[in-house]
């Protein structure tokens, strides 16, 4: 009961912390039409260009595969096609490849946070005495694309240094090299930067040493930028497509990503089937921005690190 | 007799992924008889589908298994570049080693005259069609094209019926396989895209029959409009887009039904199979061919002498037997007409013709495909001449004509002679490469 | 409990700024320490070195008999209150005080016992549940006090602690703060650039100027017998009128002289007194008394003048100080020297 | 009781202590280097490493199989002979240019449209989102049938037919490809620079829009001279940051063309990927990674001279 | 040039806070007004609505004889002094000083002009090409103050302009405030919770608690007849003590009796004055002055002694109240009533 009102007093307090329009101006005549029709337009824009074409994917997922072809843009001309669905699921396995996904995902998830907090506590926080070198070196990857580096990364994982074990088929050899993310460091560092110092020495003489400092007072103060990155990290091992190719191999179904499953049946699979089955594999990052996106969306995380 | 104490393991390259619970029950139950029959031989096998991107990576990172298959085109490259084992020594030992077809061993034979990989099965290019189309334009579908000529008019006349489809249609993908249709037609017109061998070989693209293909597609595309909307495909969705009955004749190997009734359960009675018409472009020409291409099975350089030895066994006991010796013919077409896989699909001969029809008398029993589908094709295939795929940086070639086909096909004003020059270039470029390469 | 002695400390950071200078000053057990100066004089600095938040160049701090220059914060057993609160924002005021204690490893009875305790001195008790966001820049100041005071440490470090408060808070706080401390006996340091915090909280006060102490001494020593011009004019607002001797007719042009607004009467000069006349500029009505802006020639004075007096802007009238209280200063070095015969 | 201040140094001074490793772990050296330690592993395993790798193919002719031998250049000599490099070099750029046209500007007026949204911003920023989260390979497949190019005449066309328009190539044709990944991309990614742009928004001192008012800005005015100058740090980050960002084109060529038709939409990516891994035998690692090299130098050395370029203005 | 008029304005924001309540209250041409009141107490608000940053939910605000209700920001013809400067970061001071003119289409010799002479009056004639970061808050504060005097607007607002500067320089920029004002004869509001800028800087001073209007008057008004226990303790410091009447046995019950820290004396009560004995707790050494904390039973009181005077912590002694610096007050409503007879 009490949630509803304080939600939306929320949201009107928040409305006047930014904008360049002034309460006042939104009562004269030619802001309020002027903006409120520019808001219009937006909302309809947006609405067609970022919704739109999910629509369009899950409607032809039910659709007949020759009423794709032939009119994509009528509305079930010859009925729905539930088979569709199933089909991908069944016989295309994108359920499987969905379910790999999830858990490369959730690795490469845990494994970035834990890098970017680490790594960007210690060159934030504890300021080591080369810090300045690692962080240039950490910038400068930002220039050298994925691509370019697959083939000598992937030379090493196959023999690594010291361990002489191929990591080759192994879910290990997509969650490490995915957490060397020098964007996710950056970001996190820049947070940390904008945190207040006090609070850390006001910790150190409470009596926190390096890890208590970490764990009960860093990271607490850091959920915003924890969702932003983790979002990334999720988002990012949904894209993945040929690093799993090469290190997961591209025959191997009981280890491979839908990233990879889906170019490869493409050419195989009638149109109906396959519109299913990408539905299928859109549809779990929706659902999981859908749910996560509050905290992101109002960009209290990114804010935090932009500044300064 | 290899000491009992020392024993070898080997991997071997089973089906590829997907298979039925049936086949792979099958293979692994074939392991099992090469091991008994082996003593002091452990086969592992590893699901393997060879695919251009990921195949050198994988070799490098030993992430092969010791005996893989690769294509045609590639075995030679391979080898001159040592990376795969010389087998020379152990293929010698059996007897099957001196009938092989010429051509076919070439294949598998380095710049050294090492024998690198061995043949294990090889295909024509052929001409498909829509059996179900050709009788709706009111065409003969036992009748099928004899000339360049009468696939246009028959194309034409397709699309005269049914607009939606395309007539005839080729693979427009920037992915090699442009490259390679194109090279199979011009050696149907008595062109030839490159001469000589290794590092010796020049490339010819500015041949009369490329240009005599690219003419008669140019023409079916802008003039007579017969080629479909999507030029953009490749080996596999051609084969998706011919099952749905959207093409009505196209271009591609002599195996390909195998596929079509795998992947997108081709309805019974609308494929049927023709020889490519044999035409000679003029003064300048070679004789026509059929492109022809096939599978090698090669052994991992990073293999001890009695992995190798052991794998060349393997070899002979999984590829070769069923080809050369009765036993192992029925086992093999039997084990496939159990899973409904299509038995009879014309193939080429990798040894002599004498041992194909044997070969083929033996596995009779179980042939399942319908003849009149294949009738025009065998008809005329043992006829034709067969032309093997350009020697030297095959794939890079393909690769380099892929955009000539698609300025053809994408640009009405393209000029024919003066792509094929500049594309031409390119080719001796990646002609010198892969030489250096070795 | 414990005394602090700074022993030739000194601190440059690494842009070669030297904060603090040689700094030799020992705080007695469960003495007030005031450390004032303006802005940028290094106060901080030397506090952050006895916190151990920042490095020591040169020199040795000891709290207790124990050297401290490499010990950790969280081992000197000591609390700080900073100026901006630093209160944990994930924290309640509950967890905020108890923080410290369960990380000594303090007693569940004995952490409820002194936060509730602590709460109770410092009117929070209602508020314990709450966040830091949803609390008063008065509360929060409150709740940083708190989170010291829990501690009991050896050693209080305080600030600029009441820098962020409004003008009534200020002065309630700050006889908070001070019977707390005398009634704990913790020896204490206390920074601030406000001169009226230093006068009424210090046992005693040390002036620092550029990282250079100038002078350490009760309050009533630096008010009255302020060893240099600096000090002279930093303690006392309005400030001490320090003018060249022979304005007044005193002394050598090599002399200055300084009297303290207060010492300003009107009317001409008596006996022992030095008068001059002077034009009035402003005159600001503070409610008991009024300060009156003088100018005499290129000078400005300050006068504090009872209310009674009436003096009006834009006249001239005659002025007086009692010879008594006027103090000399040498003009090239600014010290303090003996009254001229 | 009173100190005169002395001069500087006339105090006995004590002997400073010294550094041990005892003081070292004391004063926190050893869990800095526990906490640098995974980073450190991951990126030098993962990151620098091959990169020193790579620098090394550069200068190898290697297979991987065979041992490599040491060519000097001529990896880089036949890269910039190889008649695609400058092919690929103005596909590049066109479709970086092309981007950085529409999508540059298209985030900017958007965020802040709905930066002055007073009721369900959410809504509004989560649909501008929504097609970031869609993955790019979900997404440049939806595309291909869009376009046009999984059968039939495609969404697009459809869409255009109604207004009487011919249907286009898109993807098929060699003017339209770049345009097309270009529409695509915009597509794909402008949600995360709207995102960006919001945040650094929120950042915006409201006060410094008040005071403007009370100068006598009307909205025009604040936007000009309050809201732009703000984001100009973060706008000149989201600028270099999506050139380089372009200039590594490699999904949308090689998913929806593979670099065709006829080479249209060949990126500098693309042909690194072939170098590497286009033909079967592994013979162009070398060119490959003398390609990427070039590529990164070009980066940043870009970068330096844009960060430079444009400091005096950053600054705020 | 233009008075301003407050006619029953009210201010709800949204979430229903009555921030301010029917504020009736004229402003002369020329006129320094000064709100003050405790944080909360709607003076922001009430700014804000002259500017035209706020919403006016009720009534009526006029500058000149204009209604301002719903005229722009811009066309108001004001400026304002943010408690927080609002300087606009990425223009250097000059361009800060420039802006508001460039954007009333002032000519730029005319600008350039007035720039300059103001630069030259604030002292930041060395400073006009650096940018906001690159100055003290000093010198921030007196660009803020800079782009105000350049517009020469028929009003200045000012929110709490010398909040954060420290003792000394606030003393002088308040200095420099009123010589200006003076000068231009601009009419002002200014807001501030200290008291002791309230009371040298205003020609009147409006007193707020809680969005209600408590008194309006000139300094001396408010500090010799508050109307309400709430005045009376506001204005002033340390405090005006308020007692029960009968705690001096006067009066009776329903009466309390205020008189300020500075009207007590040491020892026993003369004729006219009322006495009584007290604790003395705490004595906060001034320099000039001391403050005494005594405790009377269960109160405290504090008196303003002079330094002559000696008492000790700890003991108890007798003091007195001369009777004419009583004030009585009203127990139920706290407002100030007759001495009872
Ligand atoms: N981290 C630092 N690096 C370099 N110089 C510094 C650093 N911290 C402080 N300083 C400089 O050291 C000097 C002393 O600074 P400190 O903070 O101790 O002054 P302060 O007396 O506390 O001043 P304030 O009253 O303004 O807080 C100043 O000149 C300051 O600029
Ligand atoms: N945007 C707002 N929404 C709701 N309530 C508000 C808003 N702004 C101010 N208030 C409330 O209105 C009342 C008056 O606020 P105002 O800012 O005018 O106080 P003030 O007198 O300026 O106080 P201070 O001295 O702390 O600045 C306060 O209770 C405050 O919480
Ligand atoms: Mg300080
Ligand atoms: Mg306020």
């Amino acid at each position: 009961m009490t949630v509803l009102p304080f939600r939306r007093k929320q949201r009107a307090y928040e409305a006047r912390q930014q904008g360049l329009v002034l309460d006042d101006d939104w009562h004269r005549p030619s802001v309020k039409w002027g903006l409120g029709t520019a808001h219009v337009l937006l909302l309809v824009l947006l609405v067609i260009v970022g919704l739109g074409p999910i629509l369009w994917l899950f409607k032809s997922a039910i659709t007949t595969t020759q009423d794709t072809i032939v009119s994509p843009m009528a509305l079930f001309p010859h009925g729905i096609a539930w088979s569709n669905l199933t089909d991908a699921w069944n016989n295309l396995d994108v359920g499987l490849y969905l379910k790999n996904t999830v858990v490369v995902a959730i690795g490469s998830w845990i494994s970035a946070i834990f890098i970017a907090t680490t790594g960007a506590y210690a060159l934030s926080v504890l300021q080591p005495r080369f810090g300045k070198v690692i962080m240039a070196a950490l910038l400068t990857t930002l220039f050298v694309p994925a691509v370019v580096l697959l083939v000598p990364l992937y030379v090493e994982v196959v023999d690594p240094p010291f361990i002489h074990h191929s990591f080759a088929g192994n879910y290990f050899a997509i969650w490490l090299p995915e957490s060397a993310n020098a964007f996710n460091v950056v970001l996190m560092k820049r947070f940390f930067d904008n945190l207040p110092r006090e609070i850390f020495e006001a910790a150190r003489i409470d009596g926190c040493g390096p890890f208590r400092l970490f764990f009960n007072i860093v990271i607490p103060m850091s959920r915003p930028i924890l969702g932003v990155v983790s979002i990334f990290a999720i988002l990012a091992s949904f894209k993945d497509y040929l690093w799993p190719l090469l290190v997961l191999g591209d025959t191997n179904a009981n280890l491979q990503t839908v990233a990879v499953h889906l170019p490869q049946i493409e050419p195989f699979t009638p149109l109906g089937d396959f519109l299913a089955a990408l539905a299928l594999s859109a549809l779990v990052p929706i659902v999981g921005f859908l749910i996560f996106q509050r905290g992101f969306l109002r960009g209290t995380g990114l804010s935090g690190a932009l500044k300064g | 007799s290899a000491s009992a104490s020392s024993s070898v393991s080997i991997s071997v390259a089973s089906l590829v992924p997907g298979a039925t619970a049936a086949a792979t029950a099958q293979f692994n139950n074939q392991v099992k008889q090469f091991e008994k029959a082996n003593p002091g031989i452990n086969v592992k096998s590893v699901q393997y589908d060879w695919t251009a991107p990921t195949f050198a990576a994988e070799l490098a990172a030993k992430t092969l298994p010791t005996v893989f298959t690769v294509p045609f085109t590639d075995g030679d490259s391979l080898g001159d570049a040592g990376q795969l084992a010389n087998l020379t020594k152990y293929v010698k030992t059996y007897s099957w080693s001196k009938d092989f077809d010429k051509a076919a061993i070439a294949e598998g034979t380095d710049a050294k005259g090492q024998i690198v990989a061995i043949p294990e099965a090889a295909y024509a290019q052929g001409l498909e069609y829509n059996r179900n189309l050709f009788a709706n334009a009111g065409l003969n579908p036992n009748d099928p094209p004899k000339t360049w000529a009468q696939v246009e008019t028959d194309a034409k006349a397709i699309v005269l019926h049914d607009a939606q489809v395309a007539g005839f249609s080729v693979m427009g993908a920037n992915d090699n396989t442009a490259g390679w249709i194109l090279t199979t037609m011009a050696d149907a017109f008595g062109g030839r895209m490159e001469k000589g061998i290794g590092a010796k070989a020049v490339a010819t693209f500015d041949n009369p029959g490329a240009v005599a293909a690219l003419t008669f597609d140019h023409n079916l595309r802008w003039n007579d409009n017969a080629m479909g909307t999507n030029f953009n495909l490749s080996w596999g969705t051609s084969n998706q887009a011919f099952a749905a009955g959207e093409i009505g004749m196209f271009i591609s190997g002599s195996d390909v039904y195998t596929n079509m009734v795998q992947g997108f359960n081709i309805p019974a009675g609308i494929y049927g199979l023709a020889a490519l018409p044999q035409q000679s472009s003029g003064s300048g020409a070679s004789s026509p061919g059929e492109l022809g291409g096939g599978t090698l099975a090669a052994v991992t350089p990073f293999a001890s002498k009695a992995q190798i030895a052991a794998a060349v066994k393997w070899i002979n006991f999984f590829y070769i037997s069923p080809l050369v010796t009765k036993a192992g013919a029925i086992r093999n077409a039997k084990s496939l007409d159990d899973d409904n896989q299509p038995v009879g699909v014309p193939t080429f001969p990798i040894f002599s013709q004498k041992i194909y029809n044997q070969d083929l008398k033996w596995e009779e029993p179980y042939i399942n495909v319908p003849e009149t589908a294949f009738a025009p094709f065998n008809k005329s295939i043992l006829k034709d001449n067969l032309v093997p795929e350009p020697e030297a940086a095959t794939q890079a070639i393909y690769g380099d004509l892929d955009s000539v086909v698609e300025q053809v096909l994408t640009n009405q004003n393209a000029n024919i002679p003066a792509l094929l020059q500049a594309a031409n270039s390119a080719g001796q470029a990646s002609i010198a490469q892969a030489s250096a390469s070795s | 409990m414990a005394e602090i002695h700074f022993e030739g400390v000194s601190k440059v950071y690494g842009d070669g700024t030297r904060a603090v200078n040689d700094l030799d000053l020992a705080i007695g057990e469960g003495e007030f320490m005031v450390f004032v100066g303006p802005s940028g004089c290094g106060k901080t600095t030397a506090l952050r070195m006895v916190a151990g938040l920042e490095e020591i160049t040169d020199g040795t701090i000891l709290i207790g008999d124990r050297v401290m220059n490499h010990v950790s914060p969280k081992d000197r057993d000591i609390a700080m209150v900073f100026q901006n609160y630093a209160l944990y924002p994930h924290m309640t005021v509950e967890q905020n005080l108890a923080f410290g204690l369960k990380l000594h490893k303090i007693s569940k009875p004995e952490i409820a016992r002194r936060v509730h305790e602590a709460a109770a001195a410092l009117n929070l008790d209602q508020h314990l549940q709450r966040k830091p966001k949803a609390l008063s820049g008065g509360q929060r100041q409150r709740v940083a006090l708190g989170r010291a005071i829990v501690r009991e440490p050896a050693v209080f470090l305080m600030d600029e602690p009441l820098s962020n408060l409004d003008a009534a808070l200020r002065v309630q706080t700050r006889g908070e703060i001070l019977t707390l401390q005398k009634r704990l006996g913790t020896t204490t340091i206390y920074v601030t650039h406000d001169q009226v915090e230093a006068m009424t909280m210090g046992d005693r006060i040390a002036v620092m100027r550029e990282g250079v102490l100038q002078q350490q001494g009760t309050p009533e020593e630096l008010y009255t017998r302020p060893v240099n011009t600096f000090v002279a004019t930093f303690i006392g607002s309005p400030a001490m009128n320090v003018v060249p001797a022979p304005v007044l007719k005193l002394g050598s042009d090599s002399s200055l002289v300084g009297f303290r607004p207060e010492h300003i009467r009107v009317g001409p000069a008596l006996n022992g007194s030095v008068g001059f006349n002077a034009g009035v500029e402003v005159v600001e009505y503070l409610g008991d008394e009024q300060l009156a802006h003088l100018r005499l020639g290129e000078l400005s004075l300050v006068a504090k003048l009872p209310v009674a007096d009436h003096v009006e802007p834009g006249t001239a009238a005659a002025f007086a100080v009692s010879r008594e209280a006027l103090l000399f200063f040498a003009v090239d070095t600014g010290f303090l020297t003996d009254p001229p015969s | 009781m009173s100190t005169a201040p002395q001069p500087a140094g006339a105090a006995p001074k004590r002997k400073r202590v010294r550094r041990t490793p005892a003081t070292w772990v004391k004063r926190g050296g050893l869990s800095k280097f526990l906490f640098l330690l995974p980073l450190l592993l991951v990126f030098g395993l993962f990151s620098w490493y091959p990169i020193v790798r790579l620098v090394m193919m550069s200068l190898q002719f290697t297979n991987l199989v065979q041992p490599a031998k040491w060519i000097g250049l001529a990896n880089f000599s036949e890269v910039i002979h190889d008649p695609l490099f400058l092919i690929a070099v103005k596909n590049t750029a066109e479709f970086a240019g092309l981007a950085l046209v529409f999508g540059y500007p298209i985030p900017l007026i958007i965020s802040v449209l709905i930066s002055e949204v007073r009721k369900r911003r959410g809504l509004y920023s989560a649909l501008a989102y929504l097609p970031v989260v869609i993955p790019p390979v979900v997404g440049v497949l939806l595309w291909k049938t869009f376009y046009g190019d999984s059968g039939g005449i495609g969404v697009f066309n459809t869409i255009l037919g109604w207004v009487g328009i011919h249907p286009q190539e898109w993807i098929q044709s060699t003017s339209q490809a770049i345009p097309s990944l270009v529409l695509y991309s915009t597509w794909a990614n402008a949600g995360s620079t709207v995102i960006i742009y919001l945040a650094a928004l929120t950042g915006v001192n409201r006060e410094l829009y008040e005071a403007a008012s009370v100068d006598g800005a009307g909205l025009w005015k604040k936007l000009w001279h309050v809201t732009l100058p703000q984001l100009r740090t973060i706008l000149l980050i989201t600028m270099i940051l999506q050139i380089i960002g372009t200039a590594q084109v490699f999904i949308e060529p090689w998913l929806f063309t593979q670099g065709g038709p006829a080479n249209a939409t060949l990126t500098v990516l693309l042909l690194i990927y072939d170098y590497a891994f286009g033909n079967s035998i592994g013979a162009a690692y070398g060119e490959a990674a003398a390609l990427s090299l070039m590529l990164v130098a070009f980066l940043a050395v870009f970068s330096l001279i844009y960060l430079r370029a444009t400091r005096a203005w950053s600054t705020s």
